[in-house]
């Protein structure tokens, strides 16, 4: 049995759902919710590379490295705020960050 | 024909000034102190200057003058393109010697002194852009950037429900604003082009034009204060500074009357044909809706807001009946407005500055014990009702004269304007020049060499213009008939259609 | 065949390993998990002949970033979150959207390679030669200046992370101090003044 | 030359006005105030002098206009002013009457203003108001005229407020002003229309054939055909009815009485009230042309002429009375103007001028004389008191019954004539019999003044009121208008109305001429039989019968009171106009200010603070949450995609 894109697709899309099912499950953790999007992004950069081979066209690898760069650099931020947060409040529970709320 | 930028100078110049205002560190009075002699110092410069590009302006010459063009983006023909031609030049001078005289002859509150001075000179700044601007979206940042500074005047150096008048203002303000930026992107989408020039053979069809036209107009509207859109204007007066005041009366709602010559009248002559009879019916109820209230109005400042309200209707009116007398009558009768209210707003600072009140009952019987002051109030008030050789009357003239080759019917309602007029200055003299002296009143000293000074320089433009207005018609004349012939043509032109 | 076995061992561990990153109630477990996810993808990688950004994957993301996420977890001490149950009616709702999500999204899949490309319908891969040195020229001539942005921007969120990090900061926000509270007492902070009457306090 | 017509007055009032500033910073000093009055005299009796001499040399010479233009006033589109000046026999004529009667007043003020009051800001608003008459007069185009137009009303809203300290004087500015103002509309749109029909505001393009060229035209408003010249006389007569306060736009004459006597003078006898006429004959070929506009004169000026007398009878005040007999007067030059004869109402002005002004001067006298009373009850038996003051008020009002060889008696018999030669239609019936009427109303006040003021007994205070001739120089204005209002007469009607009229009036209207021997006519004898009857009724009901008035109250009291008080036309102006319009103010004022920012701007700015109110509960500030609802939307835009372009 031959592996085709298709079976790829369905890989990349199960892990996708995945990522999303996490950013609903999780109600307390901010970490969690940042992990369920680094899941999120795997799932996207399988894909790219998915393409990338069947198209045979490089620019879903170059747009991965970006992606990996940007998300790098995202991941960075957003623990910092985590750590500052943390220390200020002692707590990472998700249900107190509502100072947004207008 | 000339390499300097003056224009661009102009606008700049205050701009320089208020970096050096800036940099003024040190004690409260002597940061007042500097601040005010910068102010008259720029404000000089500046109306020398442009008394420089009235003499120098060629009168006979259609074409904008002065003209300094820079690229900015030129896939939409979008660029730092200033000039003039005689309409603006009026309203450059005059709103650059309406300045000189709130620097020279009012007094810089104490605390934050570099604030209101910043405040004003920004604002000189931007008028000067937006009477010179040849360019939409120019003229557009520079009508919006004026505004800026007045929130801030406004709620800082108000006194009063300032908070509420404030937020109203700006409120009616972004409104209109919003519709015509909406209005001018849907422009330069459609013609690539935001010069204004561009326009004035550029001919929009007529579904368009109205739509076009309501956007804008109802922007203008709100700055020249018609009657549905008017009520931000008496509680602005009401709590604004004096000097601001005389700047809101003075400049920002001739934006109004300066934007329905500039953009609508050229752009949209088919639209401002068929909504004349509108406008006339709006300004109608302006005029007799505020003029009736300003019969009984008891607040100094608001009575003059009303009052204000009611000879801008006229002026809108008139810019709308589109015919030569009618422009130039709406074009005289803007800047006459401009200087007799600057004297008006005068008078007020000078009761206010003996007692600190807003009420007209408080200041009963000038003329008992302030002769000098009381001769000047009725000069002013002369021209505000239109009195022959003042420049009240010129303007009101052809304004009425050009509504009347427009529309007989509506001529004769406006008529009734000078007998409101004379109503409320004739009630207003009554009572507080000829009235019975009352204990504040009495204890009044007659004004002094300097307030002499302030009103002697109005009352002298006032008859200059009314003895030889020939001197300002003249310069408007080949811009209006260049600006009618572009209008007849719209209207021509879409006949033929 | 090989290719067939090491894809269904992978995409499986794959799968269970992102399933345990979400689910799982100790944060440490988690990032342990998710460390190995990026594993499982980086064989995944190499499978579909994109050798160089699997390598990229182990040593940059899963040594720097991964780490990072292991460090702080470790270093703000996270407990275990209490159990919960997993099945609550808010997951199930979850459950549902995603399912009807997970349909949309592979019928959008699938039909979109179908439709652009209806000769390769059969889905097989085209035949990637020297992709490395490929990818080199491709970043260094045609992408060159994105690169260099891509490389703004990790500096940027480096600055960035220090500043917000940086003790200044920090101190200067309202924080409760319990020490000051316990050593604040009534002869330092209120005093007793006596008025003459109709003077009032000067 | 001309220019020193003009300019002198102004130049009095600059001059005058600048003393007069001092003058109140040092409490008016005596001297001050002298000069002011000499100066501002001087100014104005020189200009009438040059007027003088202008005007004979101005008859010898055959042209009949001189058109001085000085140059472009301003231009707008087609609209071109000139200003300058225009010069016929008319307006000569008409100037000289202005000068000499302003000269008189100025002169006489100084023996009138108490001392305490500034003289120096009367005298120079004396000469103002003389320069604004003199430039209305020797305007060139219309838009000047209303320049002199408007000064004028301004010019009398000063003098009228010339005491501001009291309460009077006050209301009856504003309201003289106001309906001054009123008349500036009807100006403002017969000018206009004027421009839009022939293109011009100059006199020199609004003759006969002009306006014969253009009297088929129409314009429509709202479906009705309004012919122009017919619109434009009506305006124009709005704006004369007002200024000479035909009746309806009459009140604020009386009330303008609250000024100094010398300004009644100057008002009614040369530059106010006249100005009115003067506009219509100057516009003559318009009201040549248009019929319906002469008719309303008939009707309107000669209900005046009848009402003014017949009010007058009944009126206390002194100055009242004579006011009243002004607007009657009036009346009677509408009448002429009403049947084509402009000479006619020209020649009324002139002797109108003369005896108006002793009237008015002498009634200042009397007043004088008797320290600030006016009321005519409270006077009595004067003549030998003050004999040169009662001898020319007594020529006054022989004058103005219209007593054969006084001045009165030629230009009235000539407009009665006329009246009389005309008779073809009802409004001139009508015109003709009230102002028959009138004649006897006329008779009966003038000698209800005579004999109260002059005659019977005694009734004021004698211990505090000390009654003395007038000063000499009182005196001698007085004598010399009395000369001029018997000689006016006789010697003038021949040049006026008389045959060799159309000398001075060709080219301005179509003369009508009226022989001297017409004045032989039998009106004569109906008129002076009325006069005779009237004095009679004088006599028998204030001398030999006191208790008749009283009985005729108790007899007719809605008729009596109706007269006593005006026919209720004060009271119907504050109730239908001057109250309701300061209401409508005030509940215009509370609703800009409460509720139309209550219920318009407002409430919709809380509308939709309410919306977003109601859309903020999905702010919850969670982050997870907003996560969902991202995770959401992709949701939904896919599932929209899914059945939009899936389905295709």
């Amino acid at each position: 049995m031959e592996i085709t894109v298709f079976h790829y697709l369905i890989l990349s899309g199960l892990v996708f759902l995945i990522g999303v099912f996490g950013i609903f499950l999780n109600r307390k953790s901010i970490i969690s919710l940042i992990m369920s999007v680094e899941v999120i992004f795997l799932a996207i950069n399988i894909n790219f590379i998915i393409f990338a081979s069947y198209w045979n066209d490089f620019k879903g690898h170059v747009f991965v490295l970006f992606i990996l760069t940007v998300s790098a650099a995202e991941i960075a931020i957003a623990l910092v705020a985590l750590v500052v947060y943390f220390n200020n409040r002692f707590t990472t529970v998700v249900d107190d960050l509502s100072n947004l709320r207008g | 024909m000339f390499s300097m930028p003056i224009l661009s100078f102009l606008i700049f110049l205050p701009m320089l000034a208020i970096l050096v205002i800036l940099t003024i560190r040190g004690e409260q009075e002597l940061i007042t102190k500097s601040v005010k002699y910068i102010t008259i110092l720029t404000a000089i410069i500046h109306l020398m200057l442009s008394l420089y590009v009235w003499f120098s302006f060629a009168k006979g010459d259609m074409d904008y003058q002065f003209v300094e063009k820079v690229a900015l983006i030129p896939s939409i023909d979008f660029n730092y393109y200033l000039g003039v031609d005689g309409i603006s030049l009026l309203f450059l001078v005059f709103s650059s010697f309406l300045f000189l005289m709130v620097f020279l002859f009012i007094e810089i509150p104490k605390n934050h002194a570099k604030l209101y001075a910043v405040s004003f000179l920004a604002i000189l700044g931007f008028s000067v852009g937006t009477f010179t601007s040849l360019d939409l979206i120019m003229f557009y940042v520079f009508y919006e950037a004026s505004m800026i500074p007045v929130f801030f005047l406004m709620g800082v150096f108000g006194s009063g429900n300032k908070i509420y008048a404030t937020f109203k203002f700006m409120m009616y303000t972004i409104a209109g604003s919003m519709l015509m930026i909406i209005a001018i992107i849907a422009m330069v989408s459609i013609t690539k082009s935001a010069s204004i020039q561009y326009f004035d053979t550029f001919a929009f069809d007529y579904k368009t034009q109205v739509y076009l036209f309501s956007a804008i107009f109802i922007a203008l509207a709100i700055k020249a204060g018609l009657f549905p859109f008017h009520s931000w204007l008496p509680d602005a007066y009401d709590t604004a500074p004096i000097a601001l005041n005389i700047i809101l009366s003075g400049v920002l709602m001739k934006y109004g009357i300066y934007g329905m010559i500039r953009i609508l009248m050229p752009m949209f002559p088919l639209a401002m044909f068929d909504a004349s009879t509108i406008v006339y019916i709006l300004s109608i109820i302006t005029l007799f809706y505020t003029g009736f209230i300003a019969f009984t109005e008891n607040n100094l400042k608001k009575l003059f807001a009303y009052f204000s309200l009611s000879h801008l209707a006229l002026i809108v009116a008139a810019v709308f009946s589109a015919n030569t007398q009618g422009i130039e009558g709406a074009l005289f009768q803007a800047i006459s407005h401009s200087v007799y209210t600057t004297g008006v707003f005068l008078i007020i600072v000078y009761l206010k500055t003996r007692l600190d009140s807003n009420n007209k009952d408080y200041f009963m019987g000038i003329a008992s014990n302030m002769p000098l002051l009381s001769i000047f109030i009725v000069l002013i008030g002369l021209a505000n009702i239109g009195l022959p050789f003042t420049n009240g009357f010129i303007g009101e003239f052809l304004s009425l004269l050009g509504i009347f080759q427009n529309n007989r019917f509506f001529a004769i309602l406006f008529c009734f304007a000078i007998l409101i007029n004379a109503v409320v200055i004739i009630r207003f003299n009554r009572y507080v020049v000829f009235g019975n002296l009352n204990e504040y009143t009495k204890s009044f000293k007659d004004i002094n060499l300097v307030e002499i000074a302030g009103l002697s320089i109005i009352v002298l433009v006032i008859l200059v213009m009314g003895i030889y207005p020939d001197m300002f018609l003249d310069v408007i004349h080949a811009s209006v008939s260049n600006l009618m012939e572009n209008f007849k043509n719209g209207i021509i032109i879409k006949n033929e259609i | 065949m090989l290719e067939t076995i090491i894809f269904y061992l992978f995409g499986t561990v794959l799968v269970l390993a992102s399933l345990g990153v979400v689910i799982a109630r100790n944060p440490v477990y988690a990032v342990l998990l998710l460390i190995f996810a990026f594993f499982n993808a980086a064989a995944i990688f190499v499978l579909l002949k994109a050798e160089f950004l699997a390598m990229v994957l182990i040593i940059v993301y899963v040594g720097a970033v991964a780490v990072l996420f292991l460090f702080v977890v470790m270093l703000i001490n996270l407990r275990t979150q209490e159990k919960r149950k997993l099945f609550t009616k808010y997951t199930v709702f979850a459950l549902v959207l995603l399912v009807i999500l997970g349909i949309e999204l592979f019928v959008f899949m699938f039909k979109g390679v179908a439709e652009i490309n209806p000769t390769v319908m059969d889905g097989n891969f085209a035949q990637l030669e020297d992709a490395v040195s490929y990818l080199g020229q491709l970043f260094f001539n045609n992408y060159y200046y994105l690169f260099l942005v891509a490389g703004l921007i990790l500096t940027v969120a480096m600055i960035g992370a220090v500043i917000i990090a940086s003790k200044e900061e920090i101190s200067n926000n309202q924080r409760q101090d319990v020490f000051l509270q316990n050593i604040r007492s009534r002869e330092n902070s209120v005093k007793a003044v006596q008025v003459e009457i109709e003077k009032g306090i000067k | 030359m001309i220019w020193y017509i003009v300019s002198l007055p102004f130049l009095g009032f600059l001059v005058a006005g600048i003393i007069s500033i001092f003058n109140a910073k040092t409490e008016n000093s005596n001297s001050l105030n002298f000069l002011a009055w000499l100066l501002s005299t001087a100014a104005t009796g020189l200009s009438a002098a040059i007027s003088l001499w202008f005007l004979i040399s101005m008859i010898k010479m055959s042209e009949t206009t001189i058109v001085i233009e000085a140059q472009n006033w301003f231009i707008s589109g087609n609209l071109i002013v000139n200003f300058g000046f225009t010069f016929d026999k008319l307006v000569a004529i008409m100037v000289f009457v202005v000068g000499f009667i302003s000269f008189m007043v100025h002169f006489y003020s100084y023996f009138y203003i108490n001392k305490e009051d500034n003289l120096a800001r009367f005298q120079s608003y004396l000469s103002l108001f003389t320069f604004s008459m003199i430039f209305l007069v020797v305007s060139n185009n219309l838009i000047e005229m209303f320049i002199g137009w408007e000064l004028i009303s301004f010019c009398s809203y000063l003098l009228i407020a010339f005491w501001y300290k009291e309460e009077a004087p006050k209301k009856a500015s504003a309201k003289a002003f106001l309906v001054n103002r009123f008349a500036d509309v009807g100006f403002l749109l017969g000018t206009f229309s004027l421009f839009a029909l022939i293109g011009s505001m100059n006199f020199a393009d609004i003759n006969a054939t002009a306006i014969s060229n253009v009297a088929w035209m129409h314009f429509n408003i709202f479906g009705i055909d309004i012919n122009y010249i017919d619109f434009i006389a009506v305006c124009f007569l709005l704006a004369a009815f007002a200024k000479s306060s035909q009746i309806i736009l009459h009140i604020w004459l009386p009330d303008a009485m609250e000024a100094p006597t010398p300004v009644s003078a100057l008002l009614h006898a040369a530059t106010m009230v006249t100005a009115g006429v003067f506009l219509i004959i100057k516009l003559a070929p318009i009201y040549e042309a248009s019929t319906m506009a002469r008719n309303i004169i008939l009707v309107f000026a000669g209900i005046t002429a009848l009402y003014g007398a017949l009010v007058a009878c009944m009126q206390k005040d002194i100055k009242r009375i004579i006011a009243y007999s002004t607007m009657s007067q009036l009346g009677y030059m509408f009448l002429a103007i009403g049947v084509g004869a402009f000479s006619a109402a020209f020649f009324h002005l002139f002797t109108h001028a003369f005896f108006k002004a002793l009237l008015f001067l002498g009634a200042g006298s009397v007043i004088h004389g008797m320290g600030g009373e006016q009321n005519i009850n409270k006077m009595g038996n004067l003549w030998r008191k003050m004999p040169i003051t009662y001898i020319c008020m007594i020529i006054g009002f022989l004058a103005l019954i219209g007593v054969p060889g006084f001045a009165g008696f030629y230009s009235k018999e000539a407009i009665l004539n006329f009246l009389y030669m005309d008779e073809q239609s009802g409004y001139v019936m009508f015109a003709y019999y009230s102002a028959i009427i009138a004649v006897f109303f006329t008779s009966f006040y003038s000698l209800r003044l005579i004999i109260n003021v002059f005659h019977g007994k005694e009734n004021y205070n004698k211990e505090h009121i000390h009654v003395h001739e007038s000063p000499v120089g009182i005196l001698f204005v007085l004598i010399t208008l009395a000369v001029l209002s018997i000689l006016t007469g006789t010697f003038l009607y021949d040049s006026f109305v008389g045959e060799t009229s159309a000398f001075i009036f060709n080219g301005l209207f179509t003369v009508k001429t009226m022989p001297e021997e017409a004045l032989e006519h039998s009106i004569k004898y109906i008129t002076m039989g009325l006069a005779f009857i009237a004095f009679l009724l004088v006599y028998v009901i204030y001398i030999r019968e006191k208790g008749l008035s009283g009985k005729m109250k108790k007899t007719f009291p809605s008729v009596y009171n109706l007269v006593l008080n005006k026919f209720y036309f004060d009271e119907i102006y504050e109730y239908c106009i001057v109250n309701p319009s300061l209401k409508l103010s005030r509940k215009l004022g509370k609703f800009d200010d409460n509720s139309y920012d209550k219920y318009g701007v407002n409430a919709l700015a809380g509308f939709m603070y309410r919306v977003s109110r109601t859309f903020s509960f999905l702010q919850t500030g969670f982050i997870n949450f907003y996560a969902v609802i991202m995770v959401l939307g992709v949701f939904l835009i896919l599932t929209y995609c899914f059945f939009i372009l899936g389905i295709k």
